[in-house]
């Protein structure tokens, strides 16, 4: 199915207008020598109902988390996402838009993202949000070169207990630039050591990393750790769930100076990954070394309200190699559907979710610490997620719950070898039920149930 | 004006319930909690419904009509991409799965790189990036590893004067030296200026093909052979790669890394600005470099292999933007070979075609066929007192979207035109036809322009006082 | 002005295509094959993606804003509701499959049906009737069955004079003959005049509750007795059920036979006129005269049965308007029992607010509490020479639909107004804000108002022209 | 979930404004003894959540025929439906509006209704078409009457070879209205005996009904017939399926007096039946009499081209007991549903569709002629569907069929006696596929394979 709409005749009176004869006299900029010879070599072309179909069958060879008993977090959850998300963000007026450089014909665009703006502020308690990154690892990443350009140089500390995926973009992000990345080991109770913190606080910081919660699902204690790096004269990024927000002390509360984190949670579906959500949002003191865009309320020449894209003169389209950032495309859409999926919950809904997952996580929790032959090496100062400790290796045990329709969670091995073959990182969202609980419960303790 | 939703709100509406919990709600038991709430709106589904729609009427898009932002590419976003990607198989997936659940997706991964890899001619892909300046910040992290790999120390980066402002702002981030080279009088690339240009220290040319003026390096062979005969790479912004499916293939001459815009080229929707994905391609000496994890085929089973020593790492948490990916290659699976070469023909007949019906309105600075875009510039009504900017607002009350203004920023007062290959002959004829009124309009009435716009939802916005002053955030106390 | 399809058709242009036959096409060997070919439009699937977009955004509807068009029950269409409605599991069955086969659907007809018969109180329900009027139809031919049955010739129906066109047309096709009753002062049934009206001959009374003023009938049991006293059955409309969930069932009170419109009461959209649907729920002694086939239950197995050797037959030929019924028992299953009295009581306090908000800007014909609606007179404008039709095209303008005008005939001028329970108290302060403000204006600005609408994708209409020499169908030689 | 926005506070004010301190004083002109005792005993309300879950198992619960190998026809089709038919109807512009009583903000349901309106009219070749009945069915049955209106009474000849559904409601509207219905037998081949009508049109015949293809999928000689019909001075009733007309020559070449069918196969879902789209189509002379909304196109005081609702004087708000019909909604969406499938296929794309269809069906007719062990009645003058007799019940058949994913077509011996039990009606769209047929043909064959 093409979609291209001219016919014959339409590229013939085109072509008489342009005074070719054929086509192929517009190519004359490119050597013969350089054309492609043939065509290309792609499977043959399917009409809508055929790509339906071949599609229809890929989506089919997967297994979807969201419809089995997930207990897979890590930085991408199974949440409920209200039908307000995807009757907003599939309207066309809004995915088919470009970036609101037209702003007087971009103001849906513009005043939806102001939104968001003022959204993420709210949840993270910071003065300013841009209008949002790629996602939650290249907003860190992005977050550290912005700290070492504020502190014109020095180090970057970075808790052990970040997530893998995370610690590895911001390992090439730096890497890239010469940043140097120090590891904070974590403490025995899984939180960051705080005496190795300090100890590295001695030398050039110019940032260090909270992840809150942690890695393990662990609460961090955010403004004993704040006092201590900013003691130093150091920046504090905060790399949060914004869920755990609405119960947690937000980054502003402990006077981050940058807080970024993934918003997939807010209303995105898991889709393998990607699109995501990066947020970040900063002191006021540090928007004009912000990456992103950023949208601003203002007035037009009859003095009624509207919305422009502004400081620019950041980005890479004015300021080129000096922009803060190279990014230029970013997750409109996205965050779109985080302004929806926060304005649907609303003050009491989105503490709700937070607090089921709280309850729901802690209800396995206590029930796995009732279970004889599994351990939970970090105690319960947890949000939504937490280590569990098999004796044998975890493989094994998701294979049997796979087949039970529990997704048993992520294997920590390989990351952390210090937790054993047999660490898994189980999260617990408000999604999940009491019998998918139980169920998860009576797996472990080896009598799982047929589902 | 459309009043925000913290305005609206009010307490005790709900717009969403989450079912009621089934286990036990005790007291959050954790030291360090929130002093205070965060203040989110409360609004019911009818209003929040009502907001996004009066929201959604302010917006100019595809499926409003021509949208001719030269170098962005804004096609038509065929509906079966947007329903086969709403399938839950696909966004259902958590990026942890274990493989044998995402077989699917994996396969459409793979096939997906493949497709690319037949259309450019490069040897492998990586779907990681997010964007194209994500693709490019990955393309030059590989050419970093690739001298490092080969123990070079290059610091520069060659980028023609028109290129894109992300262009060099990719390089910076990677520790290189952006330098910039003059195009010639006919808006391309000199060879021999280049080859003066070009030394032991420099790493990259970086180049964008067709470049931002719409115009085909003619010289593209010498080019590359200058580079390369330096030990140079050649990395290519693909994001024009509209005027080159099946015509010219970046891999055949000697293009060693080149992003893609799936968002531009494989008609995935712009989203109001995102999300995008920019895959990287390069050629077989640098497959070694590219991201991992990538996916692999044995027999008809899909893994991901993290095998890489040399690999960069990661610039992205998991596998890219994977939504995006369906609709590109239900895009590409649409078309096939031929149709896809019939994209690119009809992207460049409808430029070539609206810049003759335009280039007595307007100035060209260079002359001769373009490729899938053209830029003209405004400077011929600068005597009266008009500029690119006064003709854009004009079109708007037209009810068409303006071009891109200003950029490249080589030509003066530019106005950068894309029709791409879905608009029809009488959709280009109506623009062409309003254009020439307003080069019209310019001499008889130059007044109106510069009040243009005057039938959009908001007229003019006073971006000065925004800079000045941002205002940034809703202030709180408005619930 | 949007040009039709025709005129912007242009041969050779696909907008769909079906995959190519995998099996040889020979030549069609029938006799009396069509000369000349339909002449349908040639549109590529952007140009009609945009062609509706246009058209789409010259809609007023629920998404928008109030609607408050008396008797017609526009409230907010919950986005769940169409979401589970679109589930292939409901749209792709064919309605000959066999039972096992549609299970599900079996079952949620029976649910409907018996969530229905709880609402009203009536004994049980057929889903066939595919709209009010339909509904209506269908319950007078199990009158008319019912007095066969019996050997009874009535030939008589009964009907106010405020009720619904469709009650007289309906009884009209099944051969009846509708008799007017005029409302009394309070703009209800006398009683009196009720008794002297009915007679042997009475097959029927035929109301609507709360009748179409939004008034309830005081009498209403005096009124049964009295029917059935003379050996009549009670019809009742039931389109105003959106006053009643919770607090009233018709069962419960003596009616007979009544029909509801679920894409009133039970939020279905009205998706520009149709598709609606009707269920008419009976009393015990009418069961056995509802169409076939009934959907029956037995140990969890649901069943079609056609037994039913009284039932009138079908009225539509396969089960009524399926895919309404889903999102109706979405409604209900969101709402449950305290949620539905929750939306007739909240829908009554709206009306009556706002009647207390207008009654001294408008004539108020019968005061006192309404129900879920009320009905004002413009005639007060009348000496500015403004008309119920002026005010309501001036509200265009202000952004607001218009109520209901000129029903029921009883009252002249008549604004018949109807804010539904899903409005909020804001909009429903706007909404009184403006027409105070219009009644203003009808005093001060005459000719404004006369004018209206002039924001308003056209103005007004030239009706009289339409009738005279109706354009009904574009004509061929456009293409 | 409720959707009501007010909260306690707004009640509060709103009571105070209208003067009662108490809901139930506005219920006082309720006698006390009639209102509702307790509440109502329903379900549990349902978070969204749960009701996406409740219906995703209802709909688990069923199987179907868009998912199998479909030949099941008989007036609902299983065919391919674009894309922007869907895009195009679930624009909450269009399916939350009501009917276009404020023409002026109207206009897009006006004008797509209008396109609607002579798209029809194209298709059948008729003058004037309505906006739209419930369904083909009762779009039938009110032809009936309209023509019997229009005669002044005398019977209606129905001819045997119509669908057993549309007879029902046939025998339903013209019983209540007290026309008497004489049905017409098929002659040998399957078509409507023409010496039978001859007879039975010698005594006064308001109107014959003629099935297009009739219900056994074959042609009738529909000019000839037409010739017949006029010539005994009745009107003729077409009930044709709009996508034969692509191929075959439409109601206003044979002079049809009123045309009527089910458009369901126009780009509609088969939804178990409903809803559906009722068609009605009439030579102009007879508008007037002609039931249903009907859009014409106008100007506005500024001279500018609009749509208005027009002969409403024929319509129950106006004419109450003396209107055309007492019709009020319609199927105005789905109505929409068919303009968009008709522009998108266009032209070529219709003509396609029914090609495919003809070739298809005949291709598996051909296979069937070549099997053993079935018979076909009827010969191959058919559109795309035919009857086979199998030689013992259908229903043993249709079970085997269906646990191949195959549903083997519409039993016909419970209406059609005299055809026998092993009898089916078997319809093959453009949507089957070569494997699919021959599967049918090796299932008849008694070889069934796998699927
Ligand atoms: C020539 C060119 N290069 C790079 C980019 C950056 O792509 P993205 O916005 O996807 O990051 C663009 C985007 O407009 C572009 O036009
Ligand atoms: C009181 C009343 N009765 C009957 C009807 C007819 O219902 P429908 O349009 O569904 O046929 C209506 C519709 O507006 C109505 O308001």
């Amino acid at each position: 199915m093409s979609y291209i709409q001219n016919t014959d005749a339409d590229r013939k009176e085109m072509r008489e207008r342009i005074g070719i004869s054929s086509f192929d006299e517009i190519l004359e900029p490119i050597p013969e020598r350089l054309r492609c010879a043939g065509a290309l070599r792609l499977d043959e072309p399917l009409a809508e109902a055929g790509v339906a179909a071949l599609f229809g069958e890929l989506a089919g060879k997967n297994r979807p988390a969201s419809r089995a008993a997930s207990f897979l977090g890590g930085g991408i959850y199974d949440r409920h996402i209200p039908a307000l998300v995807r009757y907003v963000t599939s309207r066309s007026e809004f995915y088919t838009s470009y970036t609101p450089y037209q702003a007087e014909v971009s103001q849906g665009t513009l005043q939806a993202i102001y939104e968001y703006q003022s959204l993420i502020c709210r949840v993270t308690g910071m003065d300013v949000s841009n209008a949002s990154m790629y996602d939650g690892a290249t907003a860190l990443a992005e977050a550290a070169l912005m700290a070492n350009a504020i502190a014109k140089g020095g180090k970057v500390l970075v808790p052990r207990a970040l997530s893998p995926a995370y610690r590895a973009v911001l390992d090439c992000y730096t890497a890239a630039r010469g940043i140097a990345l120090e590891e904070i080991p974590y403490a025995k109770n899984g939180t960051l050591d705080l005496d190795r913190l300090s100890s590295a606080l001695k030398e050039k910081t110019a940032a260090v990393i909270l992840a809150q919660p942690n890695y393990f699902g662990l609460v961090e204690p955010s403004h004993e750790l704040a006092a201590l790096v900013h003691g130093a004269g150091s920046l504090l990024v905060a790399c949060v769930d914004p869920v755990s927000c609405a119960l947690l002390a937000p980054p502003g509360e402990y006077g981050a100076d940058i807080a970024v984190g993934e918003g997939q949670s807010l209303g995105l579906p898991q889709s393998y990954g990607g699109p995501l959500l990066g947020f970040m949002a900063v002191k006021t003191e540090h928007v004009r070394r912000m990456p992103g865009r950023l949208i601003s309320g203002t007035t037009d020449l009859d003095g009624k309200r509207g919305y422009v894209m502004t400081l620019q003169t950041r980005e890479q389209h004015i300021r080129r190699e000096k922009a803060t950032s190279n990014i230029c495309s970013n997750e409109a859409l996205c965050a779109l559907s985080a302004a929806v999926y926060l304005t649907a919950l609303g003050e009491q809904g989105f503490r709700e979710v937070a607090a089921q997952s709280y309850a729901k996580s802690h209800a396995l929790y206590s029930m796995l610490a009732a279970t004889k032959g599994c351990a939970l090496p970090f105690g319960a100062g947890f949000f939504q997620e937490f280590v569990l400790q098999l004796p044998t290796d975890a493989a094994g045990f998701l294979k049997d719950a796979a087949s039970k329709g529990v997704l048993g969670g992520i294997p920590l091995g390989a990351a952390f070898p210090e937790l054993g073959r047999g660490a898994l990182l189980v999260a617990v969202t408000e999604k999940r039920t009491k019998e998918e609980i139980e169920l998860y419960r009576d797996l472990v303790a080896g009598k799982g149930a047929g589902r | 004006m459309t009043a925000t939703v913290f305005e609206k709100s009010k307490p005790g509406r709900r717009g969403y319930r989450i079912p009621e919990a089934d286990c036990a709600k005790g007291k959050i038991d954790l030291a360090g909690l929130r002093s205070a709430p965060p203040g989110l709106p409360e609004m019911g589904e009818q209003d929040i419904v009502r907001h996004y729609v009066e929201l959604a009427a302010k917006n100019y898009h595809v499926d409003k009509g021509i949208y001719p932002l030269g170098s962005c590419t804004m096609k038509y976003n065929p509906l079966v991409n947007e329903e086969v990607a709403r399938l839950e198989g696909f966004t259902g997936l958590h990026p942890a799965q274990n493989e044998a659940d995402c077989q699917g997706a994996l396969e459409l991964m793979w096939r997906l790189e493949r497709a690319l890899a037949e259309i450019t001619g490069m040897e492998a892909f990586t779907l990681q990036p997010a964007a194209g300046a994500h693709g490019e910040l990955t393309g030059i992290m590989i050419a970093r590893a690739y001298f490092l790999d080969r123990g070079e120390k290059r610091r520069i980066v060659l980028i023609p004067d028109s290129a894109h402002g992300t262009n060099p702002a990719s390089v910076a981030i990677c520790g290189f030296t952006p330098k910039t080279i003059q195009s010639n009088e006919r808006g391309l690339i000199d060879p021999a200026l280049l080859n003066r240009e070009m030394t032991a220290e420099t790493a990259c040319l970086m180049l964008t093909l067709p470049n931002t003026l719409g115009l085909f390096e003619r010289e593209i062979a010498e080019i590359v052979r200058i580079a390369h005969a330096k030990g140079a790479l050649v990395y290519m912004d693909g994001a024009n790669m509209n005027a080159l499916l099946g015509i010219v293939r970046p891999g055949d001459i000697g293009i060693d890394i080149m992003h893609i815009n799936l968002h531009k080229t494989f008609s995935t929707p712009h989203g109001g600005g995102g999300p995008g994905s920019g895959p990287v391609g390069v050629a077989k000496h640098l497959v070694d470099f590219l991201p991992v994890p990538r996916v692999t085929e044995r027999k008809g089973a899909f893994a991901l292999s993290t095998d890489g020593p040399k690999s960069i790492g990661r610039v992205h948490p998991y596998h890219g933007n994977f939504n995006v990916f369906v609709k590109a290659y239900a895009f590409i699976r649409s078309l096939g070979g031929p149709g896809l070469r019939e994209v690119s023909e009809n992207a460049i007949l409808n430029a070539n075609y609206l810049m003759a019906r335009l280039k007595n309105s307007y100035d060209l600075k260079y002359p001769g066929p373009c490729m899938h875009e053209f830029v003209l510039s405004a400077r011929n009504l600068k005597k009266y007192g008009i500029r690119a900017t006064d003709v854009v607002k004009r079109l708007l009350d037209y009810g068409i979207h303006a071009p891109t203004v200003y950029f490249p920023l080589i030509v003066e007062e530019a106005l950068m035109i894309e029709p791409v290959e879905t608009e029809s002959k009488e959709t280009i004829d109506r623009f062409a036809e309003v254009m020439e009124k307003i080069a019209g309009e310019a001499e008889t009435n130059p007044a109106m322009l510069h009040e243009a716009p005057v039938t959009t939802p908001v007229r003019r916005l006073d971006e000065a006082v925004a800079a000045r002053c941002p205002d940034l955030c809703c202030p709180g106390d408005l619930e």
